[in-house]
Formats: C-alpha cells, sequence, structure tokens
C-alpha cells in the first residue's frame, strides 16, 4: 500500500469517525445544515493537506470546486443577466415594464453574444472578432476620460499644494520627491546612469516601502482569513470554541 | 539543524496553532482607532445630521473574505441604524447576496427596523463598473426591482431616489478591484457624490492616496479597521476577538523573518571568517 | 481580410470614439447612449461564459477520452459540473424561467462547497505568506533592508499588539502609509494610467490588433 | 508687520459685515439660469454672500407661473455653498467667493416632489428667513435646459488630445528609425528558462493573470505569449496557456497558432493546449497549482494582472523547483513575486518588456509617447508646487479634475 492510500484510508476513517461523535454527541443532528457542515469541514481539510503536499484528496476536492464553481457560474449568468436581463424583456415576461425600443435595442447584445460563440467552430470563428472588437474597443473608450480625471488629474491636483514650513509641508516635498523618483525609474527612454540613476535610486527606496507595507498588510489580511477558518473548523463543526 | 532551510511546514503549524489558541482563550488589547477610520465614523455622523438621511451600500466582496469583511458591514450598519439612517444595499459580485442579506436582516432585527421602510436589498448585477455608470445616470433604470422582485417605485425607501446624487453617502465594502476601478473612476470622478468604502487589509495600502485627494473620504482596512470602527461605535464583535489572534500570529512571523535574519548573517560571518 | 481584419478595427473605433465623446456631452441623448453601452458590455461577458465553460469541459472530457493519468478526476469534476447543473436548472421546482430561487440544492452546494473551498483556498495563502516571508526576508542589500523594515513595522503597528510595545510602532506605521507608501503608489498610478490611456488610444486607431490575435498586420 | 496684517484683515472684516448685518432681513436679490454642464431638468439659483454666524436660512420657491402658487423647492440652511465651492462650473474669483448657490431640480407639491422639465419657464423667488420671519424677493424666471457640452471637463479634454497627440506622433516616428529603450533585466531570462525546458523536454506554463481583453496588462502579456510561442515553436517545446477569461483565451490560441504558422511549425500547434482552467479566481488557483505539481513544466511565466491568486501560483511553484519568470503592474502582489521567482517585472516594465521583445514601432514608439507624457507631469508637479508656493497656484487650479 502506498502512503497515499494510508493517507486517505487514514483520512476518511479519522473523519468518520469525529463526525460520529458529533453527531452522537447532539453536537450536530441529521439535517440538511449539519450534512453542510461536514462535507464544509472534509472539503476545508482536504484542501488544506496540499500543504503537506499533494495527494488524492486534494485533487478530489480540487476537481469537486472546479465542477461546482463552472457550474455556480452559469447559474449567476443565467438569472442574473441572459434570463434577467435579456429574455425577460425580450418576451415581456410578466410585468416587465420595457418599450419596444429597449427590446429592439437588446437585440444587438443578443446577436454579438452569439457571435462570441462562432468561436466554437473553426469556420465561422472569424465573426467573433465583431464581438471582441466591441468589447475592446468600448472598454478602451470608456477608459481614457476617466482615467485622465480619476488617476491623472486628481493625483496631480493634491500633490501641487502650496508648501509650508511645517511638519505637513515636509511631508508634501517628501511625497512630491517619492512621486517625481517613482516616475524616473519607470523611464524607459534613458539607462539609469548618472543623475537619473540616482534619482531611480531613490524611487526604488520608495517602491520597497510600499512593498514592505503592502506585504505587512497582505500578512494581515490572509491571517484574518485563516482566522475565519479555524473559526468555522473549531466552532461550526467541532464546537470547541 | 540547519535555520536557514527549516521545512516550511514547521512554520505552517507555528501559524495553524497561533491561531487557533488564541481564539480559544480569552484576553485582550487596547484598541485605538486611526485617522482613515475616524474619518469613516465622522462621515456616517454627518449624515446623520442631514435630512431624511439614506446611504447606499454596496457589497463588492464574496464569501471567500467574509471575515475581513462581515464584520467591517455589521459595524457601518450597527452604526447607520443606531442613527437612523436609512440604508440601501445592492451587490456588486456574483457571490455577495447571501452575505448582505444576512448582515441587514441581522442588524435591522437588533435594531427593530423594517425592510423597505429603513432599509431594502436590490441585489446582484453583472458587469464590474456597467452598473455603476447606469445608477449614475438613472437608478430606477438600474435596479428595475429589489432584490424580492418587488417593482422599485413600490419600496418606500428607494422610490424617490434618482440618480447616485441622491444618497448622503456612497459606501462600498470591497475585496477586490471595485473601490479604485470601478466607484472611484466611473463613479465619484463624474458623478461627484460623497464616498467612503471600507476594503481588505490587502488593499489598503493602494488606496492612501485617493484619501489625501479626497476622493475616498474615509477607509477601514481590514480586520484591523473593523475592530477600531468597532470600538468607536463601543459594539465589539468579531474583528475585536479576532485581533487577538491576530496579534499573537503577527508576532510569531516577526519572529520567523528575525530568526530567518540572524542565522543568514551567522551563515555569512562563518565564511567571511 | 476586409471582413477578418479591417471590419472589427473600424468598429473598434466606433465604438471607442463614441465612448469617449459622450464622455464630454451631459446631453440625455449622450447618457442614454453610455447606459445602453455598458448594458450592452455586461450581457457580452454572460455569453462569453459559454466558451470558457466549453474549454474547460473540453479539457476534462478529453482526459477521460485519452486515459490520462487521473482521468477519474477529471470525471469527478465533469460529474460535480453536471450535479451542481441540475440544480441550476431545477432553481428548487421553479425551473429555469423564473427568477432564481434562494433556497435549495443550488445554495446548499454554493455554501457548502463552492464557499467552503473558495474560503479555504484564500486563507492558504496565511501559510504560504509566513513561509515565504520567513525564506525570503533577508537584509540581502540595501533594498531588500528596506523592505523588510516597512514590513515589520507595519505588521507590529497596525495590530493592538504594536500599540502595547510602543507608541512607536503605530505612529511609525500611519506615517510610513501617509507618506512614502502614498508617494510611490500615487507615481506608480500615474504611470501605469498613462499606459492605459496609450493602450486605449492604439486600440482606438486601430494600431494595437493583438486582441484580434495573431501578429500585426 | 505682523500687526498690520491683522488690523488689516480686521478691519475688512468690519468693513464686509457692516452692511450684512443691516441687511440680514433684507429680501435676497437673486438670480436664476440654466445649470451648467448637465443633462437638463436643473436650475441654478444664486443670490449675495450672507457672512455672520449663519443664523438666516433661505428658502427657494418655484412656480410654473408667474402668479404662482409658489412651492418651496430648496431650503438652505446657515451660510450655503458659494459659487467658488464648484470652481468646474462657475469658475473662481472674488465675485463667486461672494454668491451663494443652490440647484433646483424638483419642488414639492400637494401631491409630492414634483421634478423640473426642460425646456419650461420656471418662475423662482428666495426668501430669508430668521427666526420664523421671510422676507421674500423680488421673482425671476430661468428654463432648465439639456447641455450638448460639459465645459467643467475642458482640462480633461485638453490634455486627452495633448496625449494622443504625443502618443501617435510617437509612433509614426517610430517607423520610421529604430528607438532606444533601455535593457530590462529578467528578459533575457525567458531565454534561458525556455532553453531549460527543451533540454529537459518538459513543458512550459503559460499563466497571464485574470484581467480582460481590454485591458494593458493583458494585451501586454499576450504580446509577450507570442514571442514566447515563436520560440517554443522553434526549439519544439510543448507550450502550455492556462486562461481564465474565455476572450483572453480564444486570442491567445490565435496568437499563438499564428506565432506557430509563421515559423512554419503548423503541425505543432494544438488549440487544447490553450484552455480555461476554472472559471473563478479560486478554482482556477486550485486547477493550475495541480498542474504545476502534476505536470512539473520546466518554466512557469506568469504575466499579466494578478490578484490573491498570485502567491498561491508562485509559491508552490517555487516549490517544484521550476524557472519562474513573472511580470505584473499589480503592485499589491509584486512583493510575492519578487520573493518567490527567479525574476520579474515590475509594473511598467511589463509593458516595455512586450516593446523591448517585438521591436516593433507601434509599441516602441507608444513607450516613447508615455515617457515624454511622464516629463510633462513631473514638469507639472515641480512648477506647479514653485509657483502654488510663491502663491500662484494657477496651474493647480488648471489641473484640478472638476
Amino acid at each position: 500500500m502506498t502512503n497515499d492510500k494510508k493517507l486517505f484510508i487514514g483520512f476518511v476513517g479519522l473523519f468518520a469517525i469525529v463526525n460520529a461523535i458529533l453527531l452522537g454527541g447532539g453536537y450536530l443532528d441529521m439535517g440538511w445544515t449539519s450534512l453542510g457542515v461536514i462535507v464544509a469541514a472534509g472539503l476545508t481539510i482536504s484542501l488544506y493537506s496540499f500543504l503537506y503536499h499533494d495527494n488524492p484528496l486534494f485533487k478530489l476536492a480540487e476537481h469537486i470546486f472546479v465542477g461546482v464553481a463552472a457550474a455556480y457560474i452559469f447559474g449567476i449568468y443565467w438569472y442574473q443577466s441572459l434570463y434577467g436581463e435579456v429574455i425577460v424583456r425580450l418576451f415581456s415576461i410578466g410585468d416587465d415594464p420595457g418599450t419596444t425600443t429597449q427590446r429592439l435595442l437588446l437585440l444587438v447584445p443578443s446577436i454579438l453574444g452569439l457571435l462570441i460563440l462562432t468561436r466554437l467552430s473553426v469556420k465561422t470563428a472569424w465573426l467573433s472578432r465583431i464581438s471582441f472588437a466591441f468589447v475592446v474597443g468600448v472598454g478602451a473608450g470608456f477608459t481614457i476620460p476617466r482615467y485622465i480625471s480619476a488617476f491623472v488629474l486628481s493625483q496631480i491636483e493634491p500633490t501641487i499644494r502650496p508648501i509650508t514650513m511645517d511638519l505637513d509641508g515636509l511631508n508634501l516635498v517628501l511625497i512630491m520627491i517619492g512621486v517625481i523618483s517613482v516616475l524616473v525609474y519607470f523611464f524607459f527612454s534613458v539607462e539609469h546612469r548618472g543623475f537619473v540613476g540616482g534619482v531611480s535610486k531613490v524611487g526604488i527606496w520608495f517602491l520597497m516601502i510600499s512593498f514592505g507595507a503592502s506585504f505587512g498588510y497582505t500578512i494581515m489580511a490572509r491571517l484574518s482569513l485563516l482566522i475565519g477558518r479555524v473559526r468555522f473548523l473549531l466552532d461550526d463543526w467541532l464546537h470547541v470554541m | 539543524m540547519d535555520l536557514l532551510n527549516i521545512d516550511r511546514r514547521i512554520i505552517f503549524v507555528f501559524v495553524f496553532v497561533g491561531v487557533a489558541i488564541p481564539l480559544m482563550l480569552d484576553f485582550s488589547f487596547p484598541i485605538k482607532p486611526t485617522e482613515p477610520v475616524i474619518r469613516v465614523f465622522d462621515e456616517f455622523e454627518r449624515v446623520a445630521g442631514e435630512k431624511d438621511p439614506v446611504v447606499l451600500v454596496s457589497f463588492s466582496y464574496g464569501p471567500s473574505t467574509e471575515p475581513e469583511m462581515q464584520p467591517m458591514a455589521m459595524a457601518i450598519l450597527r452604526h447607520a441604524f443606531s442613527r437612523d439612517i436609512k440604508v440601501i444595499a445592492i451587490c456588486l459580485v456574483a457571490d455577495g447576496p447571501g452575505l448582505a442579506e444576512q448582515a441587514l436582516a441581522q442588524v435591522g432585527a437588533e435594531y427593530g427596523k423594517e425592510y423597505g421602510i429603513d432599509y431594502a436589498f436590490l441585489g446582484y448585477k453583472p458587469g464590474l463598473w456597467a452598473p455603476i455608470i447606469n445608477m449614475g445616470q438613472d437608478f430606477h433604470n438600474a435596479w428595475p426591482r429589489d432584490a424580492r422582485s418587488t417593482l422599485i417605485s413600490d419600496v418606500p425607501v428607494a422610490a424617490n431616489i434618482r440618480d447616485l446624487n441622491d444618497f448622503d453617502l456612497v459606501f462600498d465594502l470591497a475585496s477586490g478591484d471595485s473601490i479604485e476601478f470601478w466607484w472611484i473612476p466611473f463613479g465619484v470622478e463624474k458623478y461627484k457624490f460623497p464616498f467612503s468604502a471600507g476594503c481588505t487589509a490587502v488593499m489598503a495600502p493602494d488606496l492612501y492616496p485617493f484619501l489625501q485627494s479626497n476622493q475616498l473620504r474615509g477607509m477601514m482596512g481590514g480586520l484591523a479597521g473593523a475592530a477600531e470602527y468597532e470600538h468607536l461605535i463601543e459594539i465589539p464583535g468579531s474583528a475585536t476577538a479576532g485581533m487577538r489572534a491576530q496579534s499573537v500570529t503577527h508576532l510569531i512571523i516577526v519572529a520567523f523573518i528575525l530568526l530567518g535574519n540572524a542565522a543568514y548573517f551567522a551563515s555569512r560571518r562563518k565564511v567571511t571568517a | 481580410m476586409f471582413l477578418t481584419r479591417t471590419m472589427p478595427t473600424l468598429l473598434a473605433f466606433l465604438f471607442g470614439a463614441v465612448a469617449v465623446i459622450i464622455y464630454y456631452v451631459p446631453h440625455t441623448v449622450a447618457q442614454e447612449i453610455e447606459r445602453e453601452l455598458s448594458l450592452w458590455l455586461r450581457i457580452l461577458y454572460a455569453f462569453a461564459y459559454f466558451l470558457g465553460l466549453y474549454s474547460i469541459l473540453n479539457l476534462h472530457w478529453n482526459r477521460i477520452s485519452r486515459r490520462e493519468g487521473g482521468w477519474a478526476y477529471s470525471g469527478v469534476a465533469i460529474a460535480s459540473f453536471l450535479v451542481m447543473s441540475f440544480f441550476v436548472v431545477y432553481n428548487d421546482g421553479a425551473g429555469p424561467f423564473a427568477p432564481q430561487a434562494t433556497a435549495g440544492g443550488y445554495q446548499w452546494m454554493f455554501t457548502y462547497i463552492h464557499v467552503a473551498c473558495s474560503s479555504t483556498m484564500f486563507s492558504m495563502l496565511a501559510f504560504y505568506i509566513a513561509s515565504a516571508a520567513y525564506r525570503t526576508f533577508r537584509a540581502r542589500s540595501s533594498d531588500a533592508a528596506i523592505l523588510l523594515v516597512a514590513a515589520i513595522i507595519l505588521m507590529v503597528g497596525r495590530v493592538p499588539v504594536g500599540r502595547a510595545i510602543s507608541d512607536f510602532f503605530p505612529e511609525a506605521a500611519a506615517w510610513l502609509m501617509e507618506v512614502p507608501n502614498l508617494a510611490a503608489k500615487r507615481g506608480i498610478m500615474l504611470g501605469v494610467s498613462l499606459g492605459a490611456i496609450a493602450t486605449s488610444l492604439r486600440i482606438i486607431f486601430g494600431i494595437e490588433r493583438s486582441y484580434l490575435g495573431g501578429g500585426e498586420e | 508687520m505682523r500687526w498690520r496684517a491683522s488690523r488689516v484683515v480686521t478691519l475688512l472684516g468690519v468693513a464686509v459685515l457692516f452692511p450684512v448685518v443691516l441687511s440680514a432681513q433684507a429680501p435676497p436679490r437673486a438670480i436664476a439660469f440654466d445649470t451648467p454642464n448637465d443633462a437638463g431638468g436643473s436650475i441654478t439659483v444664486t443670490w449675495p454672500r450672507v457672512d455672520g454666524n449663519g443664523t438666516t436660512n433661505h428658502l427657494v420657491y418655484v412656480a410654473t407661473a408667474e402668479a404662482g402658487p409658489y412651492n418651496l423647492a430648496a431650503e438652505v440652511k446657515g451660510k450655503g455653498a458659494v459659487l467658488s465651492d464648484d470652481p468646474g462650473n462657475y469658475g473662481r474669483g472674488e465675485e463667486q467667493d461672494a454668491t451663494h448657490f443652490v440647484h433646483v431640480s424638483d419642488f414639492t407639491t400637494a401631491d409630492g416632489r414634483q421634478p423640473l422639465d426642460n425646456d419650461v419657464t420656471y418662475f423662482i423667488r428666495v426668501a430669508a428667513s430668521k427666526d420664523g420671519m421671510e422676507a421674500r424677493g423680488a421673482i425671476t424666471s430661468a428654463m432648465a435646459e439639456a447641455n450638448f457640452i460639459n465645459w467643467a471637463k475642458t482640462n480633461n479634454f485638453v490634455i486627452g488630445t495633448a496625449l494622443s497627440l504625443i502618443i501617435l506622433v510617437s509612433i509614426s516616428l517610430a517607423r520610421r528609425k529604430e528607438m532606444f529603450i533601455r535593457r530590462i533585466a529578467g528578459l533575457e531570462a525567458i531565454d534561458e528558462a525556455l532553453g531549460r525546458a527543451t533540454e529537459m523536454g518538459k513543458a512550459v506554463l503559460f499563466v497571464h493573470g485574470l484581467r480582460e481583453m481590454d485591458k494593458i496588462s493583458t494585451i501586454a502579456a499576450v504580446n509577450i505569449l507570442g514571442q514566447v510561442a515563436r520560440k517554443t515553436a522553434q526549439y519544439d517545446t510543448l507550450l502550455k496557456v492556462a486562461s481564465y477569461d474565455p476572450v483572453v483565451m480564444s486570442v491567445s490560441q490565435e496568437t499563438v497558432k499564428e506565432a506557430y504558422l509563421e515559423v512554419g511549425r503548423p503541425d505543432a500547434y494544438n488549440e487544447d493546449h490553450i484552455f480555461v482552467a476554472g472559471t473563478d479566481q479560486f478554482s482556477y488557483a486550485a486547477a493550475v497549482e495541480g498542474m504545476m505539481v502534476r505536470e512539473r513544466p520546466a518554466a512557469h511565466i506568469m504575466m499579466g494582472y494578478f490578484y490573491a491568486e498570485s502567491l498561491l501560483l508562485a509559491e508552490t511553484g517555487s516549490q517544484t523547483g521550476a524557472i519562474q519568470i513573472a511580470g505584473t503592474d499589480a503592485f499589491t502582489q509584486l512583493p510575492f513575486f519578487v520573493t518567490t521567482c527567479d525574476y520579474t517585472l515590475m509594473g511598467e516594465e511589463l509593458y516595455a518588456a512586450s516593446a523591448y521583445l517585438s521591436r516593433e514601432p507601434r509599441m516602441l514608439g507608444s513607450l516613447k509617447g508615455q515617457d515624454i507624457g511622464k516629463a510633462f507631469l513631473i514638469a507639472a508637479l515641480l512648477f506647479g508646487s514653485l509657483l502654488a508656493t510663491a502663491g500662484m497656484p494657477f496651474i493647480t487650479h488648471a489641473l484640478a479634475a472638476h
């Protein structure tokens, strides 16, 4: 018997015993909710087993997850968009308040949407380019003025304030130095040598601090999620908290 | 033992124990709110002073970040309902509605608020930022019905909302792109409504430029931010409790980093000596 | 060539230009167009999902039909897709042509399988990040040292225990966030936005066609 | 010097306050006009500034006929906003500082709130109210209109046009002569990685993040994929592409196919090697993780915009011993790539990399144009802050987003 098999059988056995105790001790009842908690706990532990190394439990959980997720998204797109926004309106189902113009206009995205599906056949695949052109073109068009406003103008303006002779003024000068040196670091037209090299070195320091900040904050975030998951195992499943 | 290359599974065990043990014990650290969180609190207090205050709360997170985000949602809803602010909630991510409904129902019941009159939930809309443009133009067109399929004009709290500017505050609870790439460029930038947000700790560092430019009026970042908010409204919840495990594991990781560096410098000295 | 290359490029120009122009036009007509375009985008993404679905099922089906190693797991993936799909269509008894049910098998599988798995995958990062921090956070150079020190100050300063140790940590953490971090993020944002604007321009003017696949011409 | 300045301020204050105290209960002289830069349905009403402690409220009444009835449309408590609070629409200046305003878009009748219609004349009166006493001003009238141009966005339009010109001109210049781009560390590593995969007879795994096709990072990633595919086709190395977005997958299939055609190996192209691995973030991450540990590719190339899955992939990948090269403009995720990958392209280096590898003028020129744009921004920052400090904030004002 391989190690994998031992692990698999051992885990399933232990898991069954723990759940039997929980059910027998009255911590979990025989309803759907309790069954759900047991399934969720089993999947959680199976996925965590990957931390030890790849094994059949992880593979099983991974593939269940992939399959369920694909159908889950299907449910979302169907009810929220295809049925909820297209079919209901096109066929005036229920008390839908749509007008004829709105109905006719809906034909456009419906046709473009069907064109996307022409990708599935080699002969007709080129038709899907029309839809891609729409998605990419509109996305690009929406982007330009909004990025100028939200990420360029709105970010430049608060940087160029009068510099005062106090702590705020000093911070403002530091922010200015940081913004400029980072911009210089991402200059591609000149080699990083001499003065430019010096400024871009300062840029790297600022970048490193912000990476450190992101790293520190991300550690915080991920631990919070682990706290949530451990709470589920200890409280909802094992009832030891 | 080679400290430079200890098996990573040893670290895994320490992290797990560092989380699990403090959760089962009871001790606490004092909490002091930081400025971005106080600014969120002040925004809600400002709204409470308006006439017929209504806030739009956008749930842009799903269950995978529930441990970080749900405590924030509970805290701001408690604050809003305790100050008689009406709440209209929406979802911009597909797997958010369950959490939103759960939070609204629970906090609504705590304060005896009535669905439809004091708060409403309109459901989920796909399209990332596209619904924001839609809401900025015509709120009823974006949400013809609430999540219970009632026509929007029959939901009293939402009946008089024409567009985003009719809200005294828009508050986004975000676990991904929604603050920086949806609400700010496609909403705030054009329609200029007051905007605040809560987000996972991962995103918080990226949002400081928006705080300074006031595109974002206040920000609650991560479980620590939620704990600070719970402190401000004086209702400790799961975030405050989570701070124990959080503090301990942070110290464990810092200890490991210092250990790693000590081993690194020791090994280097050996080589040079 | 016209139908496969030029026409899509022209369409991208047309739609892109319209999307830019209506930004500067407050008139109701422009706003209606903007709203309609954003609705269309939303619907198109829903259709595109089926391409992805086909690809994923095809991947697993091929593994099964070729009896590749671990093909049985691919069978599990397809089976769980089919079970969940059944509940999507069944819709707690209401059928697919009704508003989505808020209870039933779909919700159950969502809560206890999808949510459980996503949260678990996400929380595994806590372990990974700890081990990555241990292995790689070494003060090998001045740059690495800066990153290391900033991360430690943040980690200690941002949780309540930091204040319990010394007021220095939370205050230094706040300053790091509000000044150097803000400056770096702003610099990055300006550069990246210029890049995004330039790319969008190239798309609209038909210079960038890689979204159609293949080389330049 | 100091005492003199403060005395001037006091004198000014008295001069401003004196007439106001007298006129606190005088009816305000209101002016009404169509609210500029909007879709209609709104009228702007203005009246001279009221100073003091803000105990005077202003009530705005609207009627559809001059004779009335006049319905309450807006109530402005205390001081209210002045025109210079909205410089995008009304500009800045002394006059704007001295004028209050309110946007009226509906009024209350017995039947509830009534919105203003476009192209209908409304009659407006403003009343000052204090301690329950109301003093109504003269009647004025205005019409709401839907405007065709949003003048508040002029600076946005000018900057957008200027940037477009700079970039388009740079691209056309680049078509004529070769342009210099500094070396980007880490790019040679791609060759090295592909070479090693070939030697070991193992696959190369390409991953392009989660963003959609119209995003710059995805476009850069697909361009890099094209270059990588050319090499793998030449070396006869297996290339697998794990996508997330179905549109990106389709485009990648075309790109790789084209690359194989170009080097004369269309037979080696297999569409099934470019696939969607999962339909949501974490099922995708789990599937790709599984592939990394089971199929053991010799190289992982991760280019594009990544979210939390970055570390799941990179840490798992680093445990398999593969050469890992990453590039992303998702700065939050960069620290994780930097610490777990052999080479990392940071931020805009990702965009530059695709230009550097392909040497295509459209990309080189665009990069050049972006650099010029950056130079302008730096100049604006430096001069703007010098001038603002010297008391001349016109650059700051010109760059304000409205």
